[in-house]
């Protein structure tokens, strides 16, 4: 399955492995910041709309 | 539906995500997945650079997107200074770290490139220092938006900033250009053309590009939303406070 | 020369501060603004000078470049003596002459002192100096008395009624009586009620 | 508009000697460089051109922050806002005042450190015309940075942040100059570049720092 | 005391992204080195660790001004000096701080630095090493400077100008160590000089700091 | 706990500014200074409070850690919220608890909004608050009421009493009566007459 990669082997698969977790680790924060501020909301409008107004 | 516009008001494009996100999102994480995949497994070795030519993939699609997504903040400062639309300013607040992570993805995967191809880790070629010049952009426009605590304000400042960037870029590249001439491929995929393999490399690299591109339109309005909410609830806890 | 504001509605940090505020000063008239801390007062008198927008609401005067503004902060540089800081507003304002303004606010003495070396009471008393030498008509004045003794509240007294008999007209916001027999307006009635701001952040609501 | 300037110098000599620290601060990075990258001869010749550029826009650097800080800090500012003047024209006599007092006192002594550094007589001369042509572009850039973070509390290494990339033409072209008249090179070119870049930047950075100032007094 | 160490702490990390930036400053410095003294392969290779080591120097001097002048503004100063607190306990806190803040993120990022202007991989070893013996007395000796200069506006020039001679020996062992370790040379006897003298200076200067501050808050 | 004033001399810039200041305060006790502009009023306090030292005379109190001083100037962080800036001196002072403290200043509603968006006077009562959190007994107060409204300023005054009632005591220089009954000093008849200060500058003269 593994293509052969040669003596390149290390180069490309730094290179690869780099990227991806860099991609990785940028949707995951960006899906946890989402999750976070979309909670934060729904409890601050709940609390406006029956709160203390 | 009327005018493009409306969907610069925050609410209705806040709905509109909701609607598209999924879609986008599935086709980048397909053509991704595809296109690496392809490039990865069913590509032959370039005859010179041997199994380094696969970086390639990754390396090119992250450049293109890195420049374009300044690109892209350029034109939604524009908006939001001509046309003050809120959803333009978040926009390109949200583009930003996208855009400094594909930089950051370039830079890495180019170095770790250059090190069997050129025998060295950064050399200081034009199109390179360019690069890192432009992930000092970023930086800088990052920064500015999380100091500035109003936020109209800080939209106003980092648009300002991101135009004079955009001139001092330029003339960054050109002096970068002037100064030093490097080791860098040309500007069009002359490689694959004198090679005459250009299809076999060529199409699973467009493949990947559409996968980012889709990715980073994908990113951009997950987050884009996320600054529209975060926006909303500190307006909201502002209020709450003087009531 | 006339000030009139119609239907401000004044924010700060995006928030609504007040609305709906409605008066006119005409020429010779001073009104005192008043209200408990936090009510708005700061932000109404920045805003009438011009150095935030209103969100709501519009003030009508005949020349922007009638109004001089002086806030909390003074403008004072330790650095500078006092007669050398005044003479700097008064060239900026295209005026020449000081000694008149010095002996009004009793500083003649203190002239070529430093002003970092001066107490809390007398760098207002230069602070406030800089109106006489800007020559404008409409001045708008954020509790210009804090730290003066009593008689350098009368000091000021007696310049605001001078500048009022000469056509001049101003906007005092204070929570302390200064001897003036003006016109006062509280601006709690004015409190912004609306959860809902207008203008450009109802978007966000 | 005279008055400002007359009032920005002041301050600059009262304030702590102002604008020989400038110089000071370029003398002792100069100083400091041989310290750090070792005694080796034909090293130090070698890179003195763009130590020499590196140090002036360090000195620059750190200067810019109290641009507007302390007008903001004690409310002149606001009160200039509302004054007769235009604030393109503050903007433009603050980078003049900010120029005189450190660009220009910097480009008086470079020949001295020049010849620390053992500079050859031909490249002190480039050296001296390329700081005279791009430090005015670094005081109108460091405006534009200074106004954009007049706000802000410890806005001093944000500043850097933002005005370094914008100084990299400025240093190519400059340095490059130095460095090709030092070495006997051709630096016509480099050096119409390098006014190039400061004629725009004296032309157009005004209007934009005066932009900024206004939103951030807002 | 822990409470002026958390309150400091949250102040770097409030005010604009404080810590980030001394990284940020650190980067464009070693990035514009090169712009300065051309992109020839072998002559950056054998100023690198001077580079490193000036940045690091310099990234630190830049945020030294804010470490009392802002409490010095709004009469924290004051307070803190009528507190139950020591003052030599604020001092080093406060120098504390700015290490954590400054320092140990400079020692963090120097190997990818290191490697943008090519030192080798041993070399890279060296310079975190040195770096981490040697920021802790430029934080120290930093603070003496601010405590020097907290009474003056547009202290900040002055200040560099008082530090910097201070900073020489610490510059030149760390540079030496630095140097040494990426041509191979004896580490060794740098090293332990430039542990000494950030051992005297913890240990010593955050009295003269205390004793300073005090003549200064009269 | 007590505080005794005896021959007091104070300078300012190596300038004489007072002599001959003599008063004593008992616990429970509380003192009001006043005095033109540039009298002394915040040299003398900042003497008291040890940031300076007398050039004549000397200050009797049982334990210098028994005192705090609060001037023109506040400590406030506008990074930090309300919340936080209090906590901070309490903790400096080894109090913990603050809830009791921000009810007193009416301060529970700002407390978590960052201390830079507070007006004026909300600033004020944030910095009047650091008093009472310090659990000092010997109170140095600057102007206190600078720019307070009347409501704050009754507020303070009540707050002043709870701590002379407990056996505190408070020295405090103020131009406005603050509706505390207690004894004032002027300290015109203090003015120094002496030129020069006395002390490591004589030597001079
Ligand atoms: C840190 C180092 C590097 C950086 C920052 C970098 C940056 C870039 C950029 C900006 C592009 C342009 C994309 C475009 O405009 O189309 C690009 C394209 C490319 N790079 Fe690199 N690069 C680096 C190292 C390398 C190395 C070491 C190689 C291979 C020897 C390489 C091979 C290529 C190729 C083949 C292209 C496509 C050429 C084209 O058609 O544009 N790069 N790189
Ligand atoms: N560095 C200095 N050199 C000489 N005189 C000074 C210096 N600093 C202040 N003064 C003078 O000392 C005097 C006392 O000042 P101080 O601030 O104590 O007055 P104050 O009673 O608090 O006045 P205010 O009510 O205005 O606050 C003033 O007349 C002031 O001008
Ligand atoms: N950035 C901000 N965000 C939200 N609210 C703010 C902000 N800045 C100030 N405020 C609030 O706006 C209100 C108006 O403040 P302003 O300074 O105008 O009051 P003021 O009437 O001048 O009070 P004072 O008498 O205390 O000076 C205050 O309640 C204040 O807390
Ligand atoms: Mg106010
Ligand atoms: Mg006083």
């Amino acid at each position: 399955m593994m293509p052969d990669l040669g003596k390149y082997a290390a180069t490309v698969l730094s290179a690869y492995g780099g990227a991806l977790a860099l991609l990785v680790a940028l949707v995951v924060a960006s899906l946890w910041r989402s999750a976070r501020v979309a909670r934060t909301l729904r409890e601050v409008e709940e609390r406006v709309r029956h709160g203390r107004d | 539906m009327g005018s493009f516009w409306e969907y610069a008001n925050p609410k209705r494009f806040t709905q509109v995500v909701d609607r598209v996100l999924p879609a986008v999102s599935g086709l980048a994480v397909a053509a991704l997945v595809a296109g690496l995949i392809w490039g990865f497994f069913f590509t032959p070795d370039d005859y010179r650079q041997g199994s380094t030519v696969k970086i390639i993939y990754l390396h090119v699609p992250s450049a293109l997107l890195a420049i374009n997504a300044w690109l892209m903040m350029l034109v939604a400062s524009l908006v939001w200074l001509v046309r003050r639309h809120h959803v333009s300013a978040l926009a390109a607040r949200a583009a930003a770290p996208v855009g400094a992570v594909m930089t950051v993805i370039a830079l890495l995967t180019g170095a770790i490139w250059g090190q069997p191809m050129w025998g060295t880790w950064w050399a200081w070629d034009p199109r390179l220092t360019s690069f890192l010049i432009l992930f000092l952009f970023y930086l800088g426009y990052i920064a500015l938006w999380s100091a500035v605590e109003n936020d109209d304000t800080a939209a106003d400042l980092t648009s300002v900033l991101c135009i004079v960037g955009s001139v001092f870029a330029i003339l960054s590249r050109y002096a970068v250009n002037f100064w030093n001439q490097g080791l860098h491929q040309g500007a069009s995929l002359s490689m694959d053309k004198e090679e005459n393999v250009a299809d076999v490399f060529y199409i699973p690299l467009l493949v990947c590009i559409a996968g980012f591109v889709l990715l980073f339109i994908a990113l951009v309005l997950l987050r884009t939303r996320t600054e529209i909410r975060a926006r909303r609830t500190r307006a909201l806890l502002a209020r709450e406070v003087t009531a | 020369m006339s000030l009139k504001i119609v239907d401000l509605g004044v924010a700060r940090g995006g928030v609504p501060v007040l609305e709906g505020v409605n008066f006119a000063v005409a020429p010779g008239e001073a009104v005192v603004l008043t209200g408990p801390n936090g009510v708005g007062k700061t932000t109404l008198l920045r805003t009438i000078a011009g150095l935030q927008p209103p969100y709501d609401g519009k003030i009508v005067v005949p020349d922007v470049e009638a109004m001089t503004y002086a806030g909390h902060a003074d403008g004072i540089k330790a650095a500078l003596s006092v007669a050398e800081n005044l003479m700097f507003w008064a060239r900026v304002h295209g005026q020449r002459d000081i000694s008149g303004t010095l002996e009004d606010f009793a500083l003649t003495d203190l002239a070529s002192r430093p002003a970092g070396q001066l107490s809390a009471g007398q760098k207002r008393r230069l602070g406030l100096a800089r109106l006489r030498v800007t020559g404008r008509t409409i001045w708008l004045l954020d509790e210009p008395t804090v730290s003066l003794d009593k008689g350098s509240v009368d000091l000021f007294g007696q310049v605001v009624r001078r500048h009022l008999a000469g056509g001049g007209l101003a906007v005092i916001a204070s929570h302390i009586d200064m001897g003036l027999d003006v016109r006062v307006i509280d601006l709690t009635p004015y409190r912004a009620r609306a959860k809902v701001a207008r203008g450009y952040d109802e978007v966000f609501l | 508009m005279t008055a400002l300037l007359i009032r920005d110098l002041r301050l600059a000599v009262r304030a702590g000697g102002g604008f020989g620290l400038g110089l000071a601060f370029f003398l002792i990075v100069v100083v400091l460089v041989p310290f750090a990258v070792g005694p080796a001869m034909g090293l130090l010749e070698r890179i003195a051109p763009g130590v020499l550029w590196i140090g002036a826009l360090l000195a620059c650097l750190l200067s810019l922050d109290r641009i507007f800080a302390l007008d903001r800090e004690d409310g002149s500012l606001d009160l200039l806002a509302v004054s007769p003047l235009p604030l393109e024209g503050v903007v433009a006599v603050k980078a003049l005042a900010h120029w005189l007092t450190t660009g220009l006192p910097l480009v008086a002594v470079a020949p001295v450190l020049g010849l620390l550094l053992s500079l050859p007589g031909k490249g002190v001369i480039w050296l001296v015309v390329s700081l005279l042509a791009g430090t005015p572009a670094l005081s109108v850039i460091g405006t534009f940075g200074a106004a954009l973070t007049v706000g802000l509390k410890r806005g001093g290494l944000l500043l850097s942040l933002l005005v370094l990339p914008l100084y990299v033409p400025t240093l190519i072209f400059g340095a490059e100059v130095a460095r090709a008249g030092a070495t006997g090179l051709d630096t016509a070119t480099p050096l119409v570049l390098l006014a190039a870049v400061t004629c725009v930047a004296v032309a157009l950075l005004p209007f934009a720092s005066a932009a900024v100032l206004r939103m951030n007094l807002r």
